[in-house]
């Protein structure tokens, strides 16, 4: 194998042959070291969130990354390719007014997709989380109603400590359960304040400076995307785990956590908040 | 992370130190001789005695190694010095007629042939080369011998020296093939197994 | 409450039999591997004389075993080669599959070796001391690197189970080796290559045993590239094969159908060009290469029973030819049982192959007044071959239930769901 | 302080580096490797000086000269020193180590010291004073005659096995006119017509199957060895064998010269009315061959003079019957006798008292009442049914023997004896030798402790204060005169004749009418017919095995020769294991098909196969109703 | 491996076999187990896992029986199984023109086996053993192999080393004469060991009646054999041969 081993033999056959060996397996080994040495960089840039998301997107079926124009039906059947985020996709902006601050206000009043209060008041993630400015402009963020529903009063969720960073598409809090976890995906590029003073919102965030809204859903597209999205795992709850229902004669039940048995409830949760 | 990479550095220097020293080592055992054996009062000005007096081949051309007892015998039928060793020797093995069962340093596995003829007489390598200056030793060295295989360690393992002693040529394959090679005398596995 | 122990483990949205069904299933999988492994102890303890093998059949089921799951395994590296290198994109659904029947077969296939040889604790001495003419070196060297190779590509797939990709770092790490996946793939394509190759050059180069040896290229007998051919033609097909029995037996959709036409379509037209191939080198064998060596062709078929002349049509024209042509028309294509028999009957054609350049070449006296011996396994041979079989179904069985082997199953099931 | 899963990470990455770049990994790879080549379960060869030492092979009387290799007073190899040495010699040296060796002193299953065995021997013999006898299976050696010295003190007997080679010769000693001793002289006949003698595979020294210079018939139901290399194989019916050589008779009689011959023939007329009775085509029939073969067979004979015609019989198989042995010496006596030469009987020394050499058969039935049989080595048996019938009730059986199977049964003690180069070297006399002689050499290797050889033996029992070395040398000393040789290897000692006539065989034709002789003739009514062969020297060492079950030269024992055809119909397949079932016993059989008789199974065997034998009143050996079925 | 000192003459060992003279003793079965350290059979043995290193073939011609003793040949520079072998356990000597194979390398793929086209080497299915005791009668030229390792006829070079020993002390050059157990061993003195490279036995091998085994698939073999029977020769022709003859 080396020229120091006895019966080693200086010839053309082997030195192509151990040649060949020796560059394969320095490839190979070479090659596992760069993705070793890759991985650790991303560890200490604390960009596992990034990584996180984007295989968790890759792992979506097609219908769960139906672009949201095309939920509301401005648009054909289309998946999104931007991994949700809207902030930079050409289409999106291509279908939005010209005045893009308004066209991004926040509205008001309250509405509902089979019995999940959709509040107009704010944004929402396609994780199921919201986002609402307060008045000092810091931002809250929470669960929406059907995250609240499904993790029911004893379900606990997870949240940051104060300053710390979150970001778009990142996990940012932990939804608990009778032993099932499940991520949930931050809504804002921001400083985590600290716990939210009122009971409806998670966390209080600083957002970052150039935080936008534009990856959010808001106002009817919202109602639209919720209407969308209890269609989508009652067919994965059937997928998975039979015949369970998430409605109680046409209105989703209040908590819903408690009639899901405990497979139902893991398979729920993690579709709903994008944890698959 | 202080922590992890002191144990790290602890695991890393406890193996480093298991694998370079104790295990080698432990792989070995240690057999005492029979009798302690001075080479250098038998080929010293006192002896005068050369290594073929004692390590001598045989009609047919293989090498008888190490004497049998009669050849002791034949001048340590009586002490000759003032030598506690000497004594004993001659009480243990001489007097009652008993053969030692020397352990030897060179002792080659079964499918090994060195044919000391073809290198001493033919080749006119000298004693030294492979053994090292053994006969100038004053004690013999220890007999360590691999738990395994029941090879001596000068046959598997470090090169043989004694004592501080000039080391030798050494008695591994790999010091025999060296010297082949050297030589350009390397024809096939056969010329050496058997 | 059994049957929810290891739900944390199952990937979200997928269903899995419950966990006491699973163990029901594999327990007699789980019998068969100790049963297999106490005879692979009675042979590594005592000798090989616990199997049936002679000094003439000096390969038995065993090596026919390697060379056949070696074949079956070449899914692995050329479904590798379709999607990382030439973009085969739809083949995705099926390259996790891919990769673990590559590895069980492989992994297999090396531990037989191992027991197979009479001194296992020497079998370094191949890396350290090779003969580079041998073309078992070749293999040697080649299967090591590519199992190597395999267990790497089998690293991502294994660390986005639910419960370990929980763990940043682990997912960050399957991350980046699914990026240099392309280097694994082309490095998978090169070693399979030669020692698929080889094992075929492994028969080609036996000058004393003209039934077998075959005039070639460079250093390669034409079995070389035979074997490489038949490899490469047969591995989408088992992967096509695996896939429609994991689906009948889990009762669920796992892939798209236009996957399976995918596979069937390239293994069809490599199948007809290995058939043409081999004909040209029998024929050239036939009436060239043996009689050359002083052995007309039909001295070897004069024994006939199991060694008679059906074996070369039953080869070629039955499971060579047919499969190909049913393979290759759309409309025959398109009847999943038709396909999956096609399929079938393309590794039936290439496990007999196998069995005739191994079993057959040893079966066949060489000197005049020798005589045909035939030669049965010993319970011991069948146990070690059910071990790596059941070795086989179970880390299959594993790899089907914790990881994610076939990635439109989730989709395919809310589409089922969705009607 | 807590540890947690990351501090046994850390600390197990740590050391996994460390021992990655320590030579550990790599050095406990190559140790394992070099103890894969040095297995402490694996032998280790002598070491040592090679010396040479010339000896004898007396393990059958051919006595080949050998040159002997050792090592540390162990002898490691057998070489032929000028000669040749059939394949026995060359793993001869092994049957020290033979696995069924006896290896200490036993009464039925106890194991007891020697000297208890020796005093309670004597004690027997003290209290049967006469009825004491030695069964002396090798006949012929110099222990013999101290045997027979010793028996002649003790006033017991001294008593031979029936003798099958050389049995020929004795018949024909039997009906010649003027009594003499006779032995097959191979060197120098031109023909030889043999029944069921193993001629060329061990009968003879091993280089009269190599220089050949005759022309050889073999009448044989199976295609043994001599029969494979015989010029013509005659596959004659078991027990048709009385038949084909009365019709030979038959087809010379019309020759004049033969009325000559007939005349030294005792009983020459029942005898011609027999063969007068068998004309070819008759015997063709009993015989299962066509007529023509053995019309051409007699022609041969008279063709290529001189010549023989031998029906010894099989070492194991036994010898024929005593008709047919009387038959073929007929046919000789026909010839002329021509190719038998005087032997002069064994050398005596004129001032010891012998006991006469006796036959089995003739001892009287129910008459001994301590025996003492010497098995000095293997291959050597005699039927126990033809030992049984002379036991006393109550009689004592020691076997002084090497073997601790063969009369384990039969035996009530069984005394271990030195085997070939532990014991001085005593070839018997060879039943074809040109002279009478006695080889005797010095032993070459160590003796076991607690073993005594058979003659040793006889004179403690007889009280003689010798050492059997001690006699040997007497014994070189009585025969003084001219031929003694003695030096460092011994003494071969050849004598002109002196001393005592052979036993008699039991041959008497003078008795029997043509009746007689035809009554013998018809083959064996059993279909397929079992019948016995064997190899005396296939015990000699588990090497041999190398011969037949390593691979197919030769039958071994335990193995049943069968037509391809006759193997089909019994319903088994070449190399399967079988039962051979006789009334005496069941042994394990591999079945190999053959050239043989479709209607005969012969079946191979040892020494224990002879030993359950069933003698016939004509003197034959048969396995009786004997079956091979499938197990 | 393949360079030698100028001062060394090579031989070419080789052996004569006379097929007329053999009886099929199968003496030199027996004295090549025992020279070569060979163990006696295991119970369990069959022709088939047997360990012969020479093994003499009882031919059916239809009449007299003849023999053929069949060793390793070693095969000239084509020897099949020499390139096979993947780790080196095989070698060509090119001072002797022995094929050696090396148990101590050996990897028990059995590769070379499947190569050889004369059956000639055989396989350690079981550890050696002998009755206990009789490995104090080994030869000491010879070490013992261990189970899972190929092994065959090397010509005696436990004889050779002897000889090269000897010669070594008696100041003799060149290459050695020695006598292999078999050819020592032959009571017909059918087996003639000798070297190519003397003339007179080179022109016994190669004349018009000697022939060797399976002489067409061009591996050169140092076996030669001689029959004056028409049938031996024809039963042991090669296919290819009948064909041609």
């Amino acid at each position: 194998m080396f020229p120091w081993v006895y019966g080693f033999e200086w010839n053309a056959g082997y030195l192509i042959f151990l040649g060949v060996f020796f560059t394969v397996a320095l490839v190979v080994a070479g090659t596992v070291l760069a993705a070793l040495w890759r991985s650790f960089r991303t560890v200490r840039k604390k960009q596992e969130g990034r990584v996180y998301w984007h295989t968790a997107f890759e792992e979506l079926t097609p219908e769960e990354r139906r672009c949201r124009h095309a939920i509301t039906g401005e648009l054909p059947e289309r998946c999104c390719d931007r991994e949700f985020d809207c902030r930079g996709c050409r289409i999106h902006a291509r279908l939005l007014y010209s005045d893009e601050a308004a066209a991004h206000a926040a509205g008001s009043g309250q509405a509902e997709a089979c019995g999940v209060a959709v509040p107009l008041d704010r944004y929402y993630h396609r994780g199921h989380t919201w986002v609402r400015e307060a008045e000092d402009g810091t931002l809250l963020v929470g669960l929406d109603d059907l995250g609240r529903r499904l993790l029911g009063a004893d379900g606990t969720v997870e949240t940051p400590p104060a300053g710390a960073e979150l970001r778009v598409n990142e996990p940012a809090f932990v939804a608990r359960r009778n032993g099932v976890e499940a991520r949930i995906l931050s809504p804002v590029d921001g400083t985590v304040l600290g716990p939210a003073s009122d009971g409806e919102a998670l966390v209080r965030v600083r957002p970052a400076e150039d935080f936008r809204t534009t990856h959010l859903l808001r106002g009817g597209e919202a109602v639209a995307w919720m209407r969308h999205e209890l269609d989508r795992l009652q067919v994965a709850l059937a997928a998975s785990c039979g015949a369970a229902s998430l409605a109680d004669g046409g209105a989703v039940a209040e908590d819903l956590g408690r009639r899901l048995t405990a497979r139902e409830f893991d398979t729920a949760c993690g579709l709903a908040f994008l944890d698959v | 992370m202080i922590r992890t990479g002191i144990l790290f550095l602890a695991g890393f220097s406890v193996a480093l130190s298991a694998g370079w020293w104790s295990v080698p080592r432990l792989l070995y055992r240690t057999e005492p001789q029979p009798a302690q054996f001075s080479h250098i009062a038998h080929t010293g000005e006192k002896g005068g005695m050369s290594c073929e007096d004692c390590h001598s081949f045989r009609a047919d051309g293989t090498f008888a190694g190490i004497p049998k007892l009669e050849t002791c015998a034949a001048c340590h039928s009586a002490p000759m010095g003032e030598t506690q060793a000497e004594k004993d020797f001659i009480a243990r093995f001489v007097e009652p007629g008993v053969e030692p069962e020397w352990k030897v340093y060179s002792r080659q596995p079964d499918n090994a042939w060195f044919p000391h003829s073809a290198h001493v007489l033919r080749g006119k390598v000298a004693c030294e080369k492979c053994h090292g200056e053994i006969g100038k030793s004053d004690r013999l060295p220890v007999y360590r011998v691999h738990r395994f295989t029941g090879y001596p360690e000068d046959v598997m393992g470090k090169r043989a020296g004694p004592l501080g002693l000039k080391r030798a040529g050494g008695m591994r394959m790999d010091d025999c093939v060296a010297c082949h090679r050297q030589n350009r005398i390397e024809h096939s596995c056969l010329d050496c197994h058997k | 409450m059994v049957d929810r122990i290891d739900e944390a483990w199952i990937a979200r949205g997928v269903r899995r039999a419950p966990f006491s069904r699973f163990l029901l299933w594999a327990a007699p999988w789980a019998a068969l591997l100790l049963l297999g492994a106490y005879a692979i102890f009675l042979c590594l303890r005592d000798g090989l004389f616990h199997t049936n093998m002679d000094n003439r059949y000096v390969f038995g089921l065993w090596i026919f075993l390697d060379l056949t799951v070696i074949a079956l395994g070449a899914g692995a590296f050329f479904t590798g080669f379709l999607l990382y290198v030439l973009r085969k994109t739809e083949l995705k659904a099926v390259i996790n599959s891919a990769v673990v029947i590559g590895l069980v077969c492989y992994s297999g296939a090396v531990l037989i070796l191992a027991v197979d040889v009479g001194q296992p604790l020497r079998a370094w001495f191949t890396f350290y001391h090779p003969n580079v003419h041998s073309m078992l070196t070749e293999v040697t060297f080649c299967i090591t690197c590519y199992l190597t190779v395999l267990l790497i590509e089998y690293v991502p797939v294994f660390l986005k189970n639910r419960r370990l990709k929980w763990k940043p770092s682990m997912l960050v790490f399957e991350y980046h080796l699914h990026k240099v996946m392309v280097v694994f793939a082309l490095i998978g394509t090169l070693l399979s290559f030669f020692h698929q190759g080889s094992l075929g050059g492994l028969f080609g180069v036996l000058r004393g045993r003209p039934f077998a040896f075959r005039e070639g290229l460079l250093i390669w007998p034409s079995t070389f590239f035979l074997f490489v051919l038949s490899a490469m033609a047969v591995g989408p097909s088992f992967v096509a094969l695996t896939t429609g029995l994991a689906e009948k037996i889990t009762g669920r959709r796992l892939v798209k159908n236009e996957v399976y036409q995918t596979l069937g379509r390239i293994s069809g037209k490599l199948l007809l060009a290995y058939v043409f191939f081999k004909c040209l080198d029998t024929l050239l064998w036939i009436n060239q290469t043996a009689p050359e060596r002083g052995f007309p062709a039909h001295r070897f078929y004069e024994y006939g029973g199991a060694f008679g002349t059906w074996i070369l049509f039953a080869e070629i024209a039955l499971l060579g030819l047919v499969p190909a042509l049913i393979l290759l028309k759309p409309e025959w294509r398109a009847r999943r049982g038709l396909l999956l028999g096609a399929a079938a009957m393309a590794c039936l054609g290439v496990t007999l192959n196998r069995f005739v350049f191994t079993i057959q070449t040893l079966a066949l006296p060489t000197m005049p007044f020798d005589r045909l011996l035939l030669y049965w396994p010993s319970w011991q041979e069948f146990a070690a071959f059910g071990f790596v079989v059941a070795y086989g179904m179970l880390v299959y069985s594993f790899s089907y239930r914790y990881l994610t082997l076939f990635p439109q199953e989730r989709e395919l099931a809310m589409t089922e769901a969705r009607r | 302080m807590k540890i947690d899963r990351r501090d046994v990470l850390s600390l197990a990455g740590g050391a996994a580096a460390g021992l990655a770049v320590s030579p550990l990994p790599w050095r406990l790879l190559g140790d394992t490797a070099i103890w894969s080549q040095n297995w402490h379960w694996m032998p280790r060869v002598p070491r040592g000086a090679i010396e040479e030492r010339e000896a004898r092979c007396t393990l059958c009387p051919s006595a080949c000269p050998v040159k002997l290799r050792m090592t540390n007073g162990i002898v490691h190899g057998v070489a032929p020193n000028g000669g040749a040495l059939c394949p026995a010699g060359f793993a001869a040296h092994h049957l020290a180590w033979h696995p069924l060796r006896l290896r200490e002193c036993r009464r039925k299953d106890q194991a007891v010291p020697l000297e208890e065995a020796l005093s309670s021997l004597r004690a027997a013999v003290a209290q049967r004073r006469g009825a004491v006898a030695v069964l002396d299976l090798a006949p012929g050696r110099a222990s013999s005659l101290l045997h027979r010295r010793h028996m002649a003190a003790l006033g017991g007997a001294y008593l031979m096995p029936p003798r099958i080679e050389g049995g020929t010769a004795h018949a024909v000693e039997a009906l010649l006119e003027k009594r003499r001793a006779l032995a097959a002289d191979l060197a120098s006949v031109k023909a030889v017509l043999s029944v069921s003698t193993p001629l060329l595979d061990g009968w003879a020294a091993p280089s009269s199957a190599v220089e050949r210079g005759f022309r050889l018939i073999q009448a044989e139901p199976h295609r043994s060895r001599t029969a494979g290399l015989a010029d013509e194989w005659l596959p004659v019916k078991p027990g048709s064998e009385t038949a084909l050589l009365l019709a030979v008779g038959h087809c010379w009689l019309k020759r004049p010269e033969m009325a000559q011959q007939l005349e030294r023939l005792k009983g020459a007329e029942a005898w011609r009315q027999a063969a007068e009775a068998m004309p070819p085509q008759r015997a063709a029939e009993l015989a299962g061959i066509e007529a023509a073969r053995i019309e051409a067979a007699a022609a041969d004979l008279l063709g290529h003079r001189p010549s023989l015609v031998l029906a010894d019989g099989d070492p194991v198989g036994g010898p024929l019957s005593r008709e047919a042995r009387a038959a073929a010496a007929a046919l000789n006596i026909l010839l002329g006798a021509e190719g038998f030469r005087p032997v002069p009987p064994l050398p005596l020394p004129k001032d010891w008292t012998l006991a006469e050499a006796q036959s089995l058969e003739e001892a009287g039935d129910g008459s001994i009442g301590v025996l003492i049989i010497d098995e000095p080595w293997p291959g050597v048996s005699v039927p126990w049914q033809l030992v049984e019938k002379k036991l006393a009730r109550g009689a004592v059986v020691a076997a002084v023997t090497w073997n601790r199977a063969q009369f384990a049964r039969h035996a009530e003690w069984l005394i271990p004896a030195p085997v070939w180069l532990e014991a001085p070297l005593d070839a018997a006399q060879p039943h074809d030798a040109p002279r009478a002689q006695i080889a005797v050499a010095p032993a070459v290797m160590a003796r076991p402790k607690d073993t005594i050889s058979a003659a040793e033996a006889t004179a403690r029992l007889a009280g003689v204060e010798m050492t059997a070395a001690d006699e040997f040398a007497a014994l070189a000393q009585a025969a003084g005169s001219e031929a003694a040789q003695i030096g460092d290897n011994g003494f071969y000692w050849s004598s002109e004749a002196k001393g005592a006539a052979p036993a008699a065989a039991r041959i008497a034709p003078e008795q029997w009418t043509a009746e007689t002789w035809l009554r013998a003739a018809a083959p064996s009514a059993a279909s397929p017919a079992v019948v016995a062969f064997g190899w005396r020297q296939a015990a000699v060492s588990p090497m041999l095995g190398k011969l037949w079950q390593e691979s197919e030269l030769r039958e071994g024992p335990q193995q049943a020769v069968l037509h391809p055809d006759l193997l089909r119909r019994q319903g088994m397949e070449e190399g399967v294991l079988a039962r051979l079932m006789s009334p005496r016993g069941a042994w394990p059989v591999r079945v190999r098909a053959a050239e043989t008789r479709p209607d005969v199974i012969a079946v191979c065997g040892g020494p224990s196969l002879a030993l359950a034998c069933e003698v016939r009143p004509d003197g034959a050996w048969t396995l009786g109703e004997a079956k091979v079925v499938k197990s | 491996m393949r360079k030698l000192g100028a001062e060394n003459k090579t031989a070419r060992y080789a052996m004569l076999i006379d097929l007329d003279r053999c009886n099929g003793c199968g003496a030199c079965m027996v004295a090549c187990a025992v020279e070569n350290n060979v163990p006696p059979p295991q119970p369990s043995a069959t022709p088939r896992t047997g360990l012969n290193w020479l093994r003499v073939f009882r031919l059916n011609t239809g009449g007299r029986d003849a023999f053929i003793p069949v060793m390793c040949m070693q095969c000239g520079d084509e020897t099949p199984c020499q390139s096979v072998c993947p780790q080196k356990a095989v070698e060509f000597d090119p001072a002797t023109g022995i094929v050696g194979q090396i148990p101590e390398r050996c990897l028990g793929c059995r590769y070379c086996m499947a190569a050889c086209p004369y059956q000639a080497r055989v396989f350690n299915w079981w550890d050696p053993q002998w009755p206990a005791g009789m490995e104090q009668a080994l030869n000491p030229r010879v070490s013992a192999r261990q189970r899972g390792t190929v092994e065959k006829c090397n010509f005696c070079h436990g004889r050779w080393q002897a000889a090269l020993e000897k010669a070594a002390q008696d100041g003799e050059s060149g290459p050695v004469r020695y006598t292999p157990a078999c050819a020592e061993a032959c009571p017909a003195q059918a087996i003639r060991f000798g070297d190519l490279n003397d003339e007179e036995f080179a022109a016994e091998c190669r004349d018009s009646g000697a022939f060797r085994l399976l002489e067409s698939l061009g591996t050169g073999p140092k076996v030669f054999y001689r029959t004056s029977r028409a049938e031996v020769r024809e039963a042991t022709r090669g296919f290819g041969e009948v064909k041609r003859g």
